[in-house]
């Protein structure tokens, strides 16, 4: 057999990647070139890829069973009209529209947040003192069970 | 030195702030609308916050969430970059009563600068030179025949409540003028609901020619050379560069002083453009300041040597000028590529941009938030990327820059490069001899 | 075996990659050629990607019905041996292996271009006196039908 | 002038003379391989035409069909960029016999400048310093004693018939010198066949500092400052400066008089790399002539602000050179991106631009053939792009290109920016003290 030249070898593996095979061998004597498609490299795009993206969907749905209350501002989250004090809202709680469920501190105000719609606090998103910026989701409100 | 520093902007402004406060090694905090989420700005800081919905006023202008998230982020100091609220004295001031630098001249220069007939004031005390005119209204038509004598014809009849260009009349001669005052006066009064007019010298075929200044704390105060932004399609400029074809050194030099005089005069820290009209015969007359960085200054850099937004921050952050003059070395030019149509009377045009391919090579600068892929929104300025060549000479520069703009692959919106390149191989502008109606009288009549 | 020209590898996988061998082995003395088809390979992109394989086959085999002989180098195409003189060959014609059927001047030198296959020659593609470039299609030639 | 011009090269330098063959308003045609069709240059040439496949040899060394190329689209000159048929002196002739004109020195001066022996002669005839040597084999170890007391110790043994640091021997002292002539004849008998030795000086922890020169046809030969490519990994560049951090302007000057002598001695036409290796106490040494512009041109054109390829161009087609000496202005780098992967040994790496936002903004600049979706190809060298950062002084210029590095988006490939990176944080080399082992010493020991 020739002795391959590195620009062949290089069209050669060009070539291999492009095509669907798994092994290329050729023999000749004493010489021989083996090209093998790395196990890895293979599987990956296929099997890995794809779920996540079915994952996220699955997430989405799943917690998507609401409507967010977001944030109005950019300020810091607080849950309860003052230190000590308990929380305006807690996980389970009816909430109806115009009800405060946080505060939140911009420029030293204390900004009351009012629920738009009525329904069963399924979820509270930010932790108390948490920074958040505008639009962040801040509760998830159950609107659909029977409250 | 600040640790970390809010950019309260958007588009290739903000990502210019970050660049230079990547090189001082200062942490960068964006703000951006929803509308921005997947701009270059909020990839390239350190930290960013969505600040509010699409328009504006509800988040780029929204003062309680830029401040807020200032506070949260731990931020010492907001770049303004220009527009928005880069001169809001009153944003000035927030930021100071929240213990944030306000990177920007103080909120006093600010309101003093911002006032269109103060500044014209504290100029005229300071030696400027400004447009002669009446001084205020002129009452009746001898009066403005003796005030047009004295300053000389053509002159220029204003009305007090106009603006825009509306209710302006030119006169060549005293009889011109008392026909016409009757004219403006009605006319104000019908158009405005106010008959006040005023007279001002007429610059025939003036050239917007503006120098920069750059003031420390510490009373140095350097000027960094003119641009000429003579080139403008209705009031925006679209083609910039430094130095001007028709300014020479002994010029520039008296500019730079008149200039230099009026920054010290208002105890002027950081960048700052003196705007002035210049006549056929190399007079030059004040007309604003600008407190703030200008889009322009990239041509600056590129003669000078020198970054303006570096120094802008280190100047807000107390260090001193380490320079008291600077040489400019070749030619400079800087063209808006906007995302407008010019086919179509320059409507606004917003997509996503399919195929991107910025110009590169030898003298070439590019300052945008593009990238491919990229949906252009149409909420804000039509700003697309502004493109930079520096020649060793003005017709290197000229030619250099329709090499970059030719090989500028834009697809999937519409820009001004097609505009761009009419005006450079038009023959006026090579020479270098064109006035602010240049656009609208040797170009756009051509289609 | 022969030794296996960079060429002749090329086609050899491209052929067996159209093809629904799974693996293709050669051997001869000393000499052995191996060709394996990755499993994996063939099973994730065969849904997505196969379907416009297969209409790119069908178009390609209405048009192509043949082979082309392309430009091996860079150069001015003549089809005949000298002005005035009848072409190499026309339209129509048998073509064999071997057989001249162009001159391509490169350099001031005239080049002779020989078919590589047997067939007739469906289609002339350039124009006498044109440039071509490396690559460049010149003439079709069917190989299929009864020659 | 020329109407048209071939550019027998592909990659970033082929996208570079098209840069300055539009700017001088000359039509360009593209040449590529099979592998190349969708490469930037094939883009932006005005004509473009396929030349081979993929493998160099068949494609972009393919001397007949690149000419075939140039007749058949009436191309007045073809520029062969670097590396390829660059320094091809029988290309340069088969040019000539066509009537094209090879954008380069005269085929004589590529060949005398070429055979590195003939080369060393000339420049000794010139009176340029070489490294002190035996001139010639040595025979036997009192001889070679002899010449190394002369020279001064620690000399290097080579072996005449090996090369790429292969038979070489340092050696300190006469008692040293003895054993290891012994040692490498022997050793050269048995690797090479052939026991011939020569001695030359060594240099320790030398510097790799460049002159580039630019020769007219009428006699005029200008020095263009230096670079320092001291920055290498197995001898091949990896981050070239102007000025060196080593070079003042004494050295400086005496280097481009040594330079220009050489120039004027061979009568180079063009621009012109002399190579020399600068010792620890400012000492230089020829090492040789490179004929053709130089990867690391850029920086030079940043810190002199003239446009070297262009100039090139204008010299080949008989323009005379219009500076007689050259400025100096700030500090640019270069760093060069390859397509290597260096935590696995730099090994190559190929595929498509998955993302791509070159960094831009103020003195930055990218050359370079990618774009967005281009698949890079895995047959010629790995360089990518050359990103070029200019600074006010050595320490901005660094700065910079830190920054410019870091908001470098290339995904799809594995590149050099970590390494690079890692360079530009080393203190050695922000300091500028480091040598041509630096790299093996100091930066990748660590890893």
């Amino acid at each position: 057999m020739k002795e391959w030249s590195l620009e062949e070898l290089k069209e050669l593996i060009c070539l291999f990647n492009k095509s669907n095979l798994s092994e290329l061998i050729i023999e000749n004597g004493e010489n021989k070139l083996v090209l093998r498609r790395g196990d890895n490299v293979v599987s990956t795009p296929s099997t890995e890829v794809e779920p996540k993206v079915e994952k996220t969907q699955i997430i989405k749905e799943n917690v998507d069973e609401g409507v967010y209350i977001t944030a109005p501002l950019v300020g810091v989250f607080y849950r309860s009209p003052a230190p000590g004090a308990p929380p305006f809202v807690e996980e389970g709680d009816l909430v109806e529209p115009g009800q405060t469920v946080c505060i939140i501190e911009a420029m030293k105000l204390m900004n009351e947040i009012k629920s738009h719609v009525r329904g069963r606090v399924k979820k509270v998103l930010v932790e108390n003192g948490q920074a958040v910026e505008f639009g962040q989701k801040l509760f998830l409100i159950d609107t659909e069970s029977n409250v | 030195m600040f640790r970390k520093v809010l950019i309260a902007n958007r588009g290739e402004i903000a990502v210019r702030v970050i660049r230079a406060c990547k090189e001082l090694g200062i942490k960068t905090v964006a703000v951006y609308s929803e509308a921005d989420k997947e701009s270059l700005h909020v990839y390239m800081a350190d930290e960013a916050i969505c600040i509010g919905p699409p328009p504006a006023s509800q988040s780029y202008l929204n003062i309680p969430n830029i401040i807020s998230a200032a506070l949260i982020t731990n931020a010492d100091a907001i770049h303004p970059g220009y527009g928005f609220l880069a001169e809001s004295s009153r944003f000035a001031e927030i930021c100071q009563d929240h213990d944030i630098v306000f990177i920007g001249p103080k909120k006093e220069v600010i309101e003093n600068l911002g006032d269109k007939a103060r500044a014209k004031k504290i100029m005229k005390e300071a030696g400027v030179p400004l447009l002669p005119g009446s001084d205020g209204l002129v009452e009746d038509e001898k009066q403005a025949v003796k005030i047009a004598k004295e300053i000389g014809f053509p002159v220029l009849i204003k009305a007090t409540a106009g603006g825009g260009g509306k209710g302006m009349r030119i006169s060549y001669s005293p009889e011109e003028l008392v026909k016409n005052i009757r004219l403006a006066k009605l006319e104000a009064e019908k158009n405005f609901g106010n008959p006040g007019i005023y007279i001002e010298k007429f610059i025939e075929e003036p050239r917007h020619v503006e120098i920069q200044i750059m003031g420390d704390s510490y009373g140095n105060i350097v000027s960094l050379g003119e641009r000429d932004c003579t080139i403008q399609r209705r009031y925006q400029k679209l083609i910039e560069e430094s130095p001007s074809p028709v300014v020479d050194k002994r010029l520039r030099d008296a500019m730079s002083r008149a200039a230099i005089r009026g920054a010290y005069k208002v105890g002027y820290v950081g960048p700052g453009t003196f705007e002035f009209l210049l006549d056929k015969d190399g007079r030059f007359y004040f007309m604003e300041v600008n407190t703030r960085i200008q889009v322009e200054h990239t041509v600056t850099e590129m003669v000078t040597g020198i970054d303006l937004v570096k120094w802008q921050i280190l100047i807000a952050a107390g260090e001193r000028l380490d320079f008291k003059e600077v040489t400019l070395r070749g030619h400079a030019i800087e063209c808006r590529i906007n995302a407008e149509d010019p086919d179509n009377n320059f409507a606004p045009s917003a997509g996503k941009l399919e195929k991107y391919i910025p110009p590169g090579g030898p003298f070439v600068r590019i300052d945008t938030h593009l990238y491919e892929g990229y949906e252009i929104v149409p909420f804000y300025d039509s700003l697309l990327a502004k493109v930079i060549t520096w020649g060793k000479d003005r017709n290197e520069a000229i030619i250099r820059m329709k090499r970059a703009l030719e090989e500028f692959v834009l697809r999937g919106v519409k820009t001004t490069i097609p505009l761009h390149l009419k005006i450079l191989n038009n023959t006026s502008f090579i020479k270098g001899e064109y006035s602010t109606n240049f656009l609208s009288r040797r170009v756009l009549v051509e289609d």
